[in-house]
């Protein structure tokens, strides 16, 4: 049973997320460099950190007439809600909050990007950036419905909201193996909310980086924080809905979890490379035409399986 | 109630008053849409430390999707989306404020007077449950009225915001594939 | 105590929203202050829920009602407000006053 | 705090003016090989890399884009492809360096007093890196130098806002020297404008992509060899951008390493399997086909009428067919990249972007049917367009000279 950590788990959770989110830009680095022909070893995993003391010292920009509250309360909604979204994730066996209603927290969490990145779009007052904003409108309208019910499937199959009971539910058999297009489409539902590899429609290159296009300095570093926090927050949370938490041979339940979570990561960091950029308008057609249906056919299999139980 | 809910209520019923005036008093539409996102939020804050965490995550949830679409049709239709150039869209101010402020005044009233009832029966353990038994046992009825309404209000007012019908689409003898769209998309077209 | 407060917290919210309702010229503005009443009975909801009759499931049947009427409220509105504004590029209710008949 | 570390691994705007294209050929090769990301606006950029010869049309507009890049910054200019190094080594010198950075501060501080950037409707008709804000024609003056959006007729029929967007000159991914202004309403294109050519001053360089045509044409010996070589480099560069904006950042690297070893001289035999794979790897995805299907569509016989006569015209069809076209050609020379035989004039062999004639470059074709193409388009779709198309733009300068080589 999944149980509520101590006051020091507060800590201990959104730091697992910063390393795990790290590890994640380390290895797309190293990729990065094999790519581009440059010695792949440990200091191509060190080069992205170097952005961080240049974002620190990188002098704030005069642009006309922003909208500079808003802009700063959207920027910091992106990484906020990411760590926020771990709160109800548990680790082995402890979870900081693990609430009733927690597939729903992180669904909420993931559904404050959509304020947090408009909102960075509509600040500088500058038309790429706005255009930016739109563009993880319309693709938040094609990934959310069929993200819900991929959460919905595995909140029926368990009969529960609560995430410990979920992962507690899959004794024997992960959902991941019985409700493949859910788990599918809440993977590709993770690269939408992290705007990154297929789904950076947000900040694509033809908008000369869309959101990120006018944010500079510490703006630019939270906006890209925050997409690859909400990446490892993804694949924390697939482990306990899709592939059984942390249970597991031999090893602790701990050591499960982090194991289950590097390797979800590591599927994640190659689709992101692998996969060219879907655009957001047919995106929606394919989300509302194939992929909700066949979600909410997914979402009637465990509800038989339970009536049937 | 403990004094950690009293506290959380303080501060997030007073938040909700203060967004919600601030809807009506900022001039830019987009820091309009979000205070009042803020307002609603602080809302579903409120039911859930009420005891509905539920109800109140669904209220969050629904709000941020709803507000930041509207903040799309608030740019698309209203001049001046920015409030750059402050201006005033009341019409009978004073009419609606005499007209608010005695509701207030007799809702207040009300509250106070009113001798309310007691306690009746135990919080449920789990009130998500309770929610879920009742609209699926005994309030079936409303969960399928709403259910209609809902997809009533899809076709209407999908019907009412476009202006192309399918003679458009596919042509007068609606043979024509594929269909005449102003921009293609992503499946068989 | 606290049930009284919460009641005016929802009273405020309500008195809000219909000064908005009645006072704003865009529809869209409109739209927002009914919002912020649904909003006030929404508060309402839970507070009787939670201080007279908690065992009932009622309230909370009320409150997923409210947040429905939102919904069905926001897309109707939007849905009128392109068709006013496609054929006439108004958003004003002052100015859709041929709409009286 | 070091400014030393912070300019560890600068991000670069590299900002190609007409005639720079070997610049930035180079400049592309060695910011890759540095690990210096090239970054996609002015707000994420340290270093302004200006590769390419000095065009005095141009200054005001980079005069601005300089203004962008938030401090601490460096401006530094390569000219010519032996340049960038140095170039690249003093920029960095520069990032690094207390006093640099203190005269940027004074400087702009300065300009501030003096009314800091240019008000929005003063912009000239060179046009910004990124439009700022919704302006639009005529109305009452706002707070900010913004003025009221205009309205008009639109697709959908709600007289949406009417928003003036210039696209380049100076854009990541883009044609250098092209400049079209757009008229937007809600995200699709109502008008699209091309703006005259800028001319580099002095003496313009000898189209890079053509070189192998024009020495033909001039009697000079090329080889057969040679002029495939350069097709196929310029079909990887083409197709580079067009993957950068499609937004494939990973296969846009692996094009751009092909391309540089291409002109580097690689053996044929060498380049043959790596080229087998990316092609099939890029011509195989659904994906991309799927995101860019259906778009600028330019059928054989309209390309033919406007003068087109490149893999454009051949591809006959829609962004996918032309990005396919080039996958295709690059295949066809895989086996000529290093033929001894002499190539014998100019028509003989088609040049990158279509039969070469000195006095109707292919380019100015593609050129032409840009405006069409791009009216009725969406804005996503818009760059797909050009960059499906990718006109030289240093085709149409009037003036040649010998260009040197890429590499240093």
């Amino acid at each position: 049973m999944t149980e509520s950590g101590a006051w020091w788990t507060l800590l201990a959770a959104p730091a697992m997320l910063f390393c795990l989110a790290a590890l994640a830009v380390a290895a797309n680095s190293v990729l990065d460099a094999r790519d581009a022909g440059r010695s792949a070893g440990p200091a191509a995993a060190m080069r992205p950190f170097l952005a961080l003391p240049r974002a620190l010292l990188t002098q704030p920009r005069r642009l006309p007439a922003p909208d500079v509250l808003l802009w700063r309360a959207g920027i910091a909604i992106v990484p906020v809600a990411a760590v926020l979204s771990t709160l109800v994730i548990p680790f082995g066996n402890v979870a900081v909050a693990d609430l009733s209603v927690g597939v729903l927290w992180f669904n909420a969490m993931e559904v404050l990007t959509w304020a947090g990145l408009w909102l960075a779009g509509w600040g500088p007052n500058a038309a790429f950036s706005l255009v930016g904003g739109y563009r993880f409108l319309a693709l938040g309208l094609a990934y959310e419905l069929p993200l819900m019910f991929a959460l919905i499937s595995a909140a029926t199959g368990a009969q529960s909201l609560r995430v410990g009971d979920i992962a507690a539910a899959q004794q024997g058999l992960w959902y991941a193996v019985w409700m493949p297009v859910a788990f599918v489409v809440y993977l590709a539902g993770v690269l939408a909310f992290g705007f990154l590899g297929p789904f950076a429609y947000p900040t694509g290159r033809d908008l000369a980086g869309g959101v990120l296009s006018d944010a500079s300095g510490v703006e630019w570093l939270l906006l890209q924080a925050g997409r690859w926090l909400w990446l490892a927050a993804g694949a924390a949370m697939a482990v306990p809905l899709f592939l059984g938490g942390g249970a597991g041979p031999l090893l602790p339940a701990w050591a499960w979890s982090l194991i289950k979570t590097l390797a979800v990561l590591a599927v994640l960091v190659v689709a992101v490379r692998r996969l060219p950029l879907v655009r957001a308008d047919r995106y929606v057609e394919l989300a509302w035409v194939v992929l909700i249906p066949l979600t909410i056919a997914q979402t009637l299999v465990p509800a038989l399986v339970d009536l049937a139980r | 109630m403990d004094v950690t809910s009293t506290v959380l209520l303080v501060f997030l019923g007073v938040p909700a008053l203060v967004f919600g005036v601030l809807v009506f008093t900022l001039n830019s539409m987009a820091r309009v849409t979000f205070a009042l996102l803020a307002s609603l939020v602080c809302v579903g804050g409120v039911v859930t430390v009420l005891g509905l965490p539920y109800l109140g995550m669904v209220i969050v949830l629904m709000m941020v999707m709803e507000m930041v679409i509207m903040a799309v049709f608030m740019i698309a239709y209203m001049m001046n989306p920015a409030g750059l150039m402050p201006m005033s869209m009341l019409h009978n101010k004073r009419g609606a404020l005499v007209i608010s402020s005695v509701v207030f005044a007799a809702l207040v009233a009300g509250i106070f007077v009113v001798p309310w009832p007691g306690h009746a029966g135990a919080l449920p353990r789990d009130t998500t449950f309770q929610a879920g038994m009742a609209l699926m046992g005994p309030q079936m009825l409303t969960m399928v009225t709403l259910g209609f309404v809902l997809l009533a209000t899809m076709v209407g007012a999908t019907v009412l915001a476009t202006r192309r019908g399918r003679y458009d689409r596919f042509g007068d003898d609606l043979d024509q594939r594929p269909a005449r769209d102003p921009a293609g998309g992503g499946v068989g077209r | 105590m606290t049930f009284e407060l919460v009641l005016v917290l929802a009273a405020g919210l309500f008195c809000v929203g219909l000064f908005g309702a009645l006072s704003q010229q865009s529809i869209v503005m409109i739209m927002m202050g009914i919002e912020l009443m649904i909003g006030g009975i929404i508060v309402a909801g839970a507070d009787f829920w939670r201080f007279l009759a908690p065992a009932a499931p009622s309230g909370q049947v009320v409150i997923v009602s409210a947040v429905v009427a939102m919904a069905v409220e926001m897309a109707m509105g939007f849905a009128v407000t392109t068709a006013i504004y496609r054929s006439r590029q108004v958003d004003m209710t002052d100015m859709a006053e041929e709409l009286k008949g | 705090m070091s400014l030393r570390a912070a300019a560890a691994r600068p991000r670069v705007l590299l900002t190609v003016l007409p005639g720079g294209t070997a610049a930035r050929l180079a400049a592309e090769r060695q910011l890759r090989l540095r690990d210096w990301p090239l970054a996609a606006s002015p707000a994420q950029a340290d270093l302004l890399l200006v590769a390419g010869p000095d065009c005095p049309g141009l200054r005001a507009p980079l005069e601005r884009l300089w203004q962008d890049l938030p401090t601490p910054a460096a401006r530094v200019s390569a000219p010519g492809a032996d340049a960038v190094q140095a170039a690249l080594d003093s920029g960095r010198a520069q990032l690094g360096s207390r006093e640099g950075q203190l005269d940027r501060i004074r400087a702009s501080a300065g300009a501030h007093r003096h009314g800091g950037r240019p008000a929005k409707g003063e912009e000239g008709p060179g046009g910004v890196h990124d439009g700022h804000g919704p302006h639009g024609h005529g109305g009452m003056e706002m707070p900010g130098g913004l003025s009221m959006a205009g309205v008009g007729e639109d697709r959908d029929g709600l007289t949406l806002d009417q928003l003036h967007l210039p696209l380049g000159p100076f854009l990541a991914d883009w044609p250098s020297g092209l400049t079209v202004h757009l008229v937007l309403q809600g995200d699709v294109i109502q008008q699209a404008n091309l703006a005259d050519p800028i001319a580099p001053g002095g003496e313009g360089a000898a189209p890079f992509w053509a070189q192998p045509w024009i020495q033909a044409d001039a009697g000079e010996p090329v080889t057969a060899g040679e002029a495939a070589r350069r097709r196929s480099a310029a079909h990887l560069d083409s197709l580079s951008r067009l993957l950068s904006v499609a937004g494939w950042p990973a296969q846009t690297v692996v094009a751009r390493r092909l391309r540089d070893d291409l002109l580097a001289g690689a053996p044929g035999p060498a380049m043959a399997p790596r080229l087998e794979r990316f092609t099939r790897r890029v011509g195989r995805s659904r994906t991309l086909a799927w995101a860019t299907r259906g778009i600028g569509e330019l059928s054989t016989q309209g390309g033919k009428q406007a003068g087109v006569s490149g893999p454009a015209a051949r591809a006959g069809g829609d962004v996918t067919d032309r990005y396919r076209q080039w996958l295709a050609d690059i295949r066809r020379d895989l086996g000529r990249l290093d033929q001894p035989a002499r190539l014998q004039a100019a028509e003989a062999e088609e040049s990158p972007r279509g039969r070469w004639r000195a006095q109707h470059p292919p380019s100015a074709a593609l050129v032409t049917v840009l405006p069409a193409l791009l009216t009725g388009a969406e804005l996503a779709a818009a760059r797909l367009i050009v960059a499906s198309l990718d006109p030289d733009m240093d085709e149409l300068l009037p003036t040649r000279r010998e260009v040197r080589a890429p590499h240093d």
